[in-house]
């Protein structure tokens, strides 16, 4: 066979396998993702963000708990090491 | 002889006396390459390094060449030689690609499949200009835009032509952006180009973590030739979805990916020495794999459009350009294509689907030469060659 | 034949088609491997690349197995068979260690000892089901509790039983939380249980920089054959501990322990082929290597009661069961053990020290069956072996 | 000397060894605690925090610091590279 | 024999028995390198390791030294003896190491120059001790005071006097501060010591990104022997300022020279054995190197005088201390000394350069050795030898 | 030629070498900080610290900014995830 013809046919064939392959690999994928449906996960209620919240007290707690974090990586303690005992308005 | 002959002999004795024309020629390249990296920011990862391998092997005496034995680069270049290093470079790809995209809409695989067309197009080409079928096969694999992939493959079935392969597969991926639209808005109508896609659905967590270890099996199965690179690209993706190997995904993806490039990039570079570089082959694989390139393109848009006709218009076809792999820059070109038709046209995360899939589909077609062309008789493509020598045999008669 | 059967002959060429039972099998175990990794979180860090190394080693033709010469894997495991990775894997261990609760109640080091009487009995039941001496030491190892030092110790001794050992090593390790318990239950009275430890005392810098250096010289005096385990494992924590190399330290615990749990994972996954997994051998480690955690567990634990006793009702022999090290789960046992009969009873610190003197304490056993068995004749163990055949043979007269 | 025999001899006898060998490390370190006792370093007099100094000036500055810090590194500067001239109350 | 018989035998089996007085000698050596990186912190991140494979070597049967086959530190030795690890520490370097002084200041290459005098001196001195013209040349690159360039040409000229070669070179960089002041104080005159050197220019980064390329071609033409570490040197320095390869920089930087400073120092301490290491080379070279770095800083002060007096009083010649590299201590003893004079005066930045031409100037020495008397026939250094025996030869005439 | 005189010479003409390499460096130092001098970037104009602004609403909103991005770090999202809506005197 003239190399020029078996490069043709290799070419043709090695599509089609290629094509099986992934074809394969759609198939299992739809599979998967049928079986296993996204499911949303119950939002961490700790980290809820209503419009309320953000002017009440829980939100200010978690701006203080940031501000501790810094803190506390600002004296490279701990967090656990430090506590605010008092936050004056600056 | 007095002193100041012995002055003026140190003078004409340095480096600059002994360089042959070849070498001048190959520190010009790695000169060229070294702008492109750094001016141009042409993949200036991969392309620097080389750039600086390629400069080093090539001042004279220096023994900096992939082919000096005890030479540092010569022990770099063993990592190249057994297919270390590939593999470990994907290994890192995998812990940076969400295939995400891709296992929300599957069937953007079948793009990835598509831009392999330019792979083998190629292939046609190069055993047309006189390659052999193994080295036309390492040439075809340029189109499929992925650096480790070809140059794996090249390390396998071509060596003396790794040097040439590597540096036109990174060289056309940094040109994807020039290279790609202009096919694009040829092969694509206005109506096409303005397809708005509908919005990806989330892919459970379960799913993500099933899909590498899944494919892992399915696609070394059928080409086992391919499972360094396959197993590690999963594998690195199976660190990152999986979310008890923290650890091992930080690494992979930041300092284990980086010291391998640098070795990697740099014994490729000292591959390129004039002997290998400077031959009608180079200029041949440099043609070749620009038309590799803007096949693979045009395979992946127009069967776009054959998605866009199947699927009732709910497909752009311009997503099928991604199917070249070079991510994500291939999917950037068609968020930028489908937004000069429509401003409020957001492609890029459709089109990271076909992306990521052209990094497996190029995978799988080196895969397939492995298992026509490597040792061993494995595969799925070793039994097509063989069933095609039947048919041919059953046609002639 | 036409064309439909050549596509047929291609759907049956896969590896689908070559795959043999013990390979079939073996892929199941990996997958089964992966799935404790990923969903029941068993020391993922080792067993999903381990997993992952087993699963690509028996698919069919891939090339992957540990013994396939040029395969990837192969230039992983010579990392392994040459004893190189496992200490480079302790160095960072030690680099996280914090001897100080050790160095705070340096008697817990006897609690660290009391626990290779897990190793040492495994050894008798090991040579009981009829493995040789040297088989039996590497099995033995198992009850100590310490992935490295048993993959050193099985490489060096008995390396056609690496790959058992080390599953069996590092899925008991992530057992522990639910073989300790009953055991530490059923040894123990409600009164001993209830005992809280006086405070730590602090220890001065200088004391945690002289020890590793004073251990590492006194223990490689005694048991040289361990000097590679024992000296990275205390290098790594004087890196931790002086103060002045603190950029050694960092990589020493992050990317440099990671790159080379990478690749000594996927080395001992790789050793997972069906050849020399599916034994009697296996199945007999299995079984030993869970007598030995129950004893290892029983021993620290018994010893904790002596030391109760002896310490006047001072030493909570719960403490003992950390013995075993698998650091830090065993300590956190002991600590959860303890709130079960008094809430506010604080352990954790107290177990830590038998907890890193079981990191040792393997270590110093390996030491010992090193000096027994390996090559060359150094060391305490060989001595003592001769003394015992002298003593023999005076009695048998 | 039948096999069982053997195991059980260089096991008891191996456990004579370990803990001869760690008999001697605690011998050591007991030795090194009794010579290098723990001295307690004299607190660093900056960071005292005295419940005192919590409400007072010296610990408004280190809120000031921490802040000046945490800006400085929103701002991709060195922290002597910016200068906080005037804090308003937010 | 009883059984306390027994129990006598084997404490008198340990290393302690077997243990040899050379041994013995090298472990207190072993512990003074410790002493003096831990608490008189002496360049720690090479001298704590060095200093703990030096105890692990020399522990009786550990097999730990560099010439044990099969044992851990022979195969960290084969980066040494290769001369793979250190043009990698010097990719670390360059990636480290900040140009722009000397770029803004060029002629401070002069003084990094000069500082070599030390090492010329010193292989004068050498040969007059009896050591051959190879062996005193690796001898004499110790007053280039540049670690990984020490270790680099030693194992290339004399591997057997690699470790007190290293030792000395790494020692005498961290004595910088009580070496240098007092001959800077003896050869400069007060109102030298007062001059205050104009601020420096700043320099363009297309500048900072060509310097380390040209300087590559340069110096490896003329010298190109010394390929590997000049050339990481720069590439190192070219990942830092081109300002693409972010990621590859970071890694250089930090992880990836952590990681062979760890492989390289524990090889180096590995090769500390009493067979190679207590002999009277070792002292001789103990005292060849202190003189080596007190004639380069000489060296170095004295050329700045000179410049001092061409620039018309522009030039301080504290910074020609500098020269002998020592990065950044010997620039820190130049700012110093010069406050001594007058607290306003701020020569660091000043002193940078040549600092850092100094790592250069060692490195474009070891390039004439190299020349001289390495494999091979390459360089102007080799051509320089011949053209000296041809004037020897017409001037015997 | 004795050994003595050997060295001697190898190191006056290695310096000669020495010399000439570095020499000739500096030359093309001197050469490329001529044709490609340092030309001073325009400064960002965003991050002006003119003496008004810094009292003024823009220094402000930089505040602002840099406890968003010290919140979003630490609620663990990113920063256009979350919206500050109100910002309360502590
Ligand atoms: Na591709
Ligand atoms: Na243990
Ligand atoms: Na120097």
């Amino acid at each position: 066979m003239p190399p020029l013809l078996e490069a043709i046919q290799i070419s043709f064939l090695a599509m089609i396998v290629i094509f099986l392959v992934l074809g394969i690999l759609i198939g299992v994928i739809k599979v998967l993702v049928h079986f296993l449906p996204y499911v949303e996960e119950p939002a961490p209620p700790v980290r809820t963000q209503s419009p309320v919240a953000a002017t009440g007290a829980f939100q200010e707690e978690d701006h203080i708990a940031a501000i501790h974090a810094a803190l506390a990586h600002h004296l490279g303690k701990a967090p656990q090491d430090i506590h605010i005992q008092h936050i004056t308005s600056l | 002889m007095n002193f100041q002959d012995a002055i003026n002999k140190i003078l004409h004795s340095t480096g600059f006396a002994t360089i042959e024309p070849g070498q001048g020629l190959m520190i010009v390249i790695s000169l060229v390459l070294l702008y492109l990296a750094i001016w141009k920011k042409f993949e200036p990862l991969l392309l620097l390094p080389i750039g600086f391998g390629c400069l080093l092997a090539n001042l004279p005496l220096s023994l900096m060449a992939n082919t000096d034995e005890g030479g540092l680069f010569n022990f770099f270049y063993y990592g190249v030689k057994h297919q270390i290093l590939p593999p470990l470079i994907f290994l890192g790809v995998g812990a940076l690609t969400d295939f995400g995209p891709l296992l929300a809409n599957p069937s953007t695989l079948l793009l990835g499949a598509a831009a392999q067309i330019g792979v083998y197009t190629t292939l046609i080409g190069a055993v047309a200009l006189g390659f052999s079928l193994q080295e036309a096969s390492a040439i075809g694999i340029i189109g499929g835009a992925d650096g480790p992939t070809s140059i794996f493959l090249a390390a396998k079935l071509a060596p003396h032509l790794l040097a040439p392969i590597a540096i036109a597969a990174y060289s056309y991926m940094s040109l994807v952006p020039l290279i790609q639209p202009p096919i694009m808005r040829l092969l694509t109508t206005e109506k096409e180009r303005q397809v708005k896609m509908e919005q990806l659905k989330p892919i459970s967590q379960t799913v993500k973590i099933i899909f590498p270890i899944a494919s892992t099996v399915i696609i070394v199965l059928m080409l086992p030739g391919v499972a360094p690179l396959i197993g590690m690209l999963m594998l690195g993706n199976l660190f990152r979805e999986c979310g008890v190997t923290a650890r091992l995904h930080e690494t992979s993806q930041t300092h284990l990916i980086n010291i391998v490039t640098i070795l990697l990039a740099l014994a490729v570079g000292s591959s390129m020495t004039a002997a290998t570089f400077l031959t009608w082959s180079t200029i041949k694989i440099i043609i070749l794999g620009l038309a590799a390139f803007c096949v693979a393109t045009a395979g992946g848009v127009l069967f776009g459009k054959l998605m866009y006709v199947i699927s009732k218009g709910k497909v752009n076809p311009l997503i099928g350009s991604a199917g070249v792999s070079a991510v994500p820059m291939a999917a950037r070109v068609s968020q930028k294509v489908g937004q000069e038709t429509d401003k409020s046209n957001f492609l890029l995360m459709h089109a990271m689907g076909p992306n990521v899939a052209g990094v497996i589909g190029s995978a799988v077609a080196a895969g397939v030469f492995l298992s026509l062309f490597g040792s061993g008789d494995a595969g799925a493509g070793h039994t097509a060659i063989e069933a095609l020598k039947t048919i041919t045999a059953s046609l002639g008669q």
